[in-house]
């Protein structure tokens, strides 16, 4: 796609919110492996280190009232969404002020007033849940979207099928992405499907799929956009693959020895922050000094939020004992 | 077994049809889920006319896919719909159990999201169905913290208890005994009442021992404690109705005037429900008690498909009325 | 596929062998049916009345030491590998001489020696099941291959997806089919799926597929052939997709008053042993004379069968007991 | 802890991976399914080497699909091969609840066809894993008849049950406890043992009350009894070992002889074992009995991350001693 056609799509305050996302996410996350290195974060760190242009592209994407029932590695569509960088290292904590109250961990963050829904360990749980939103928007007559997604790896489970089989019979306003980052932890693309591009899995649903440079957060954005018309136009839902790489190991633990060195080089050279400064420099909306002014703002951010994490408390032990049930009163209108 | 003569009695099976259409009439969130529950009203027919009543998006048949269409309800009962879905046999509830205790269950806990929805699971034996038409799954559930349950074994506690789960904040699965759909009859009050969810109900009382149980079982253990009363053997029956949360301020109080519990269920018995309630009683209740807990229940095995086999399986009448004696004696 | 080329594919023996067979499912599954009516017989009763040419003719393509994880419509399957019409009708009278001695009923008859694998209801369950027995063919570099399928409806189980997906990421010598017989008990195929080619499914796993007509034995057993052969040449899984009618209700006791009357009328004209008596006549293999003596040949087998499910002991109680588990004479060779 | 310093101690971990190594060495019909236990030697490191030594159709990687390998297992066992299954964590285990409820537990039962298989369930809690990576699902699983359950506590007791799983006819669902993995070593004997299945194991002898537990708990249990020793208290702690079946002999003259009994597992209270435990007790060894039953176990909630949350959650060796003089003094 050419720089015109671009420009003529995405407006300057669109693609700077989106590059402001992009540092915000690659930041955080930077900082949140610095602090499990630190041995100041327990539990699994799963970044979107390189990738980062997937979720900050569909999340801007997206109206207010839309719900996204994100992916393990989707830091910046939480950001996007609402949930600042102190509540998410407040999360990380176990803190109280973390959307979880520190009941469950990492990017495990959801809360239906900013539209998210949580995300559980199980791989691709929250596809068939995403569908059950959407139903809910189809049935009510609502013209909102929901937009969900799983990893490369996510997609050979059962509840992968049988959420993009129902979606399609019912053509429910939702948006399947695939965050195809070559690896499932440790296995390679050929262990995991006989299909090179992840899109032909939705030629079983009949649904339209579409193979999206991840890397390049205005590609990402644009078909995204063209995904939620369709969906908000009731013409169902379209599968997206996000072709990408993980750049760092499964989690923070992980070395990735087993991902070859070269592919690594070849990657970084598409890194998602270059190539919106790129874009952003040709169209004339940006230039180096404002990149500069976004990492400091960015920063200082970041560092205001890690003071309100590590001031925040934590949960009493008691806590445990609170909420396995609903009281009436929170779901009446 | 009916609960009255007076008015019109309606089964078991009307009962929670009874209660589905009204709960749609009177809100328009509820809505259903399931196979072949649309054009076909269900593979039982509780859902008999409703497409037409309701439309294609209150009636969904879904496909062949129970994880799927569970997600789907937990995640349209997040935004604020009232999804009741239906197993076509409580016993397929097996593929959506991740979506069940891993999801549903944990939501609330975890970030604050209610899950208001209801599944209705056709459960039990007694129907020549095998292996796989048979099944009491309640057992794996009553051990999945945020998963509310409920059993009934009349069609006033049916009605009652499906609206009431409909109305709870919570998920809920409503375990409705196959065996009683069109055997049990009762007269149902005209008006909207619901059964509250957490309340045990006492079917007959007695003095001398107390028989904890539910479903089905609970019209065996009623016909036991009729024949026990011939014998001078005073037995309380104590029905459930809901199997989480327990009500065991009846079952307590039941037991400490008694002294004597029997366990019944017609679930495998290791590691039933009916082991929880006599570990609770061995905890809380040791100093009422004047002789062992007994339990009765089927056997550990498959639900066989055989007719001798499948008798030999259930627990009967004279399986409780022989341990009462015994107990009654001790 | 003309004359000629179904003449030097399939010997005269092998066709008027799969032509018994047609009858002799039809004539069973009549009479079970009919036993049904009387009450002489418990529990579910689906027959594969109309759709016979396809268990008969997969199964007559293969080889003795080959496997099958049949699905809830393949009589002529069981009755090829080498249970009797005595010994199904034990099983339904839950009699200790049915395969499952009364454990199970109906369909669900396994028996390791005869080289099948016992179906469980829920659908597509025994998919990962024969993936894995191909996968033991495999790992032993034996020549074997595994037959499996399901309905229509069961292809929409995540079940069926993580078969599907594993087999050909190991390139595993199994063949998959789907009976679609348009329905899954009430449930048209357009709620089911939203293609109306249920082979597409087999473009998610990059799986070759073959739409086949399900009510032609003959085109059935050589589609089959071609699948098996790819199979044991170590070229992988297959999907075959039968197109057929279910021309019963779902079970004996559904009048399937949702299915259109005349797609009933113009699927009767395709009678699978309609087809196969023109193929035979075509052929010069065979004549109406020898088709009455097949009839009466296949009367006698079940009515003798029929004597000897009924002086068949039922089991006694206590036999529910056992069989929990396995001893370990069982599994030493 | 240790249970010898002669020769070289391994870790609870290096037991589990000489355990696999030696059966894939012994029987070449045993192979290894799961994801990332090849290349990367499994997300705990167990198979570490593995893929080298024995080859990509000895230790597979799956997709991601614990349905379809679990499925895949009980296939290639049917034919004679003797598969193990990794989870990566027991919590995915609920994934393919179906395929071992519905098909590897009822195979042998309704058709004959043996399942030798076993599923390695790294479990348990004390991790920071969160509600997804703490899991103790054994619960729902002694609920479903046709499999055999084990936890081991200690090294010789890993290797020697994963031994016997693997030659075990039915499937094993094999509890390793992640709490335990680099914490616990002991010495193993040079020549091959099994530890059998269905053996409980006094693993400290007492007089005064029985704990009895498996897994994590036992060292808690252990630390109690050492800490209640010093008040005159002598507590004999029960290592089940195998929870399915379990070893009614030994828990039943543990207890008549001591005449107080506490039930500790990690697992959510309602419904674990504990209440199965308590409620045999109840029924066999009633006239025995000094004492209520006591249960110490986590609440019922999903296991929290937080760390504090974490810690008031999972059972304490102070909540043991507890519990113990309350009931000694009963
Ligand atoms: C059902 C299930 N099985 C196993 C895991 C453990 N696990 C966590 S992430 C992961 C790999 C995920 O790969 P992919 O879907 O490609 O996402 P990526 O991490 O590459 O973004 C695995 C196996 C899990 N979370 N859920
Ligand atoms: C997991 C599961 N859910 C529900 C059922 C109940 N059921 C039995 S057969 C059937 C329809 C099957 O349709 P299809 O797969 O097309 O096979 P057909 O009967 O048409 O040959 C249903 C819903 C089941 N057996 N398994
Ligand atoms: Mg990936
Ligand atoms: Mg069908």
């Amino acid at each position: 796609m050419d720089r015109a056609e671009i420009a003529s799509t995405i407006k300057r305050t669109e693609f700077l919110q989106m590059y402001y996302y992009l540092r915000l996410t690659r930041s955080l996350e930077d900082r949140i492996s610095a602090l499990y290195r630190q041995g100041r974060i327990v539990g699994g760190c799963y970044t979107s280190h390189g990738m980062e242009a997937i979720a900050v592209g569909y999340a801007s994407a997206l109206e207010r009232d839309d719900v996204i029932a994100p992916f393990h590695r989707d830091m910046g569509a939480f950001l996007i969404r609402g949930i600042t960088p102190g509540e998410v290292l407040a999360q990380y904590f176990g803190k109280r002020t973390g959307p979880t109250k520190g009941k469950d961990g990492n990017v495990h963050m959801g809360d239906l007033k900013r539209g998210i829904i949580g995300f559980v360990s199980h791989l691709a749980d929250n596809l068939p849940v995403a569908t059950g939103a959407a139903l809910a928007f189809k049935i009510r007559g609502e013209r909102r979207v929901v937009f969900t997604g799983t990893g490369d790896g996510g997609t050979s489970r059962g509840d992968f099928h049988e959420a993009m089989n129902f979606a399609s019979v019912r053509k429910l306003p939702v948006v399947f992405f695939c965050n195809n980052n070559q690896y499932a932890y440790s296995t390679p693309l050929r262990l995991q499907m006989a299909i090179s591009d992840v899109v032909d899995r939705a030629k079983a649903y009949g649904m339209p799929g579409e193979i999206v440079d991840g890397n390049d957060v205005a590609l990402v954005f644009l078909a995204a956009k063209r995904a939620i018309a369709r969906a908000r136009a009731g013409e169902g839902p379209t599968f997206l693959e996000f072709k990408t790489m993980r750049m760092h190991g499964h989690s923070e633990h992980d070395a990735a020895k087993y991902v070859p060195r070269e592919l690594l080089e070849e990657w970084k050279k598409k890194d998602p922050i270059l190539k919106a400064e790129q874009r952003l420099i040709e169209l004339g909306y940006a230039d180096e000094a404002s990149f500069h002014e976004v990492g400091l703002r960015v920063q200082k951010e970041i560092e205001a939020g890690l003071a309100f994490a590590e001031q925040s408390p934590l949960p009493e032990g008691k806590e445990v004992l609170e909420g396995v049930f609903a009281s009436p009163e929170e779901v009446e209108p | 077994m009916s609960t009255g003569t007076a008015s019109k009695e309606v089964t078991y099976l009307e009962a929670i049809s009874q209660a589905l259409d009204e709960e749609m009439t009177r809100d328009e969130r509820v809505f259903l889920m399931g196979e072949d529950i649309g054009v076909y009203g269900g593979a039982f027919k509780i859902t008999e006319g409703f497409l037409d009543k309701y439309g294609e998006w209150r009636v969904l048949d879904t496909p062949l896919s129970e994880s799927g269409f569970v997600g789907a309800a937990i995640g349209a009962a997040m935004m604020g719909l009232r999804p009741v879905v239906e197993m076509q046999f409580a016993d397929f509830i097996s593929c959506a159990f991740d979506q069940i205790t891993e999801v549903a269950a944990t939501n609330h806990y975890r970030w604050g999201a209610p899950v208001p929805m209801v599944i209705r699971a056709p459960f039990g034996g007694g129907v020549h169905g095998g292996p796989f038409h048979s099944e009491c799954p309640e057992g794996w559930f009553f051990h999945s913290p945020g998963l509310k349950l409920v059993a009934p074994s009349t069609p006033y506690d049916a009605k009652g208890l499906l609206k009431a789960a409909i109305r709870d904040p919570n998920p809920v699965i409503y375990f409705e005994h196959k065996f009683l759909y069109r055997r049990i009859k009762g007269v149902l009050p005209r008006e909207d009442y619901i059964v509250p969810i957490g309340k045990a109900d006492i079917k007959r009382p007695g003095t001398d021992l107390s028989v904890i149980t539910y479903g089905a079982m609970v019209h065996l253990a009623l016909e036991a404690a009729q024949q026990l009363a011939t014998e001078g053997i005073e037995m309380e029956v104590v029905d459930l109705r809901s199997l989480m949360p327990l009500d065991k301020d009846t079952i307590y109080s039941s037991v400490r005037k008694t002294g004597k519990a029997i366990m019944v269920h017609e679930d495998n018995k290791t590691g039933g429900i009916g082991a929880e309630l006599a570990a609770l009683l061995a905890e809380d209740c040791f100093d009422s008690l004047d002789g062992p807990i007994l339990r009765i229940a089927a056997p550990d095995t498959p639900v066989p498909f055989s007719a001798p086999l499948e008798e030999f399986f259930l627990p009967k009448t004279s399986d409780i009325v022989a341990a009462a004696r015994k107990l009654a004696a001790y």
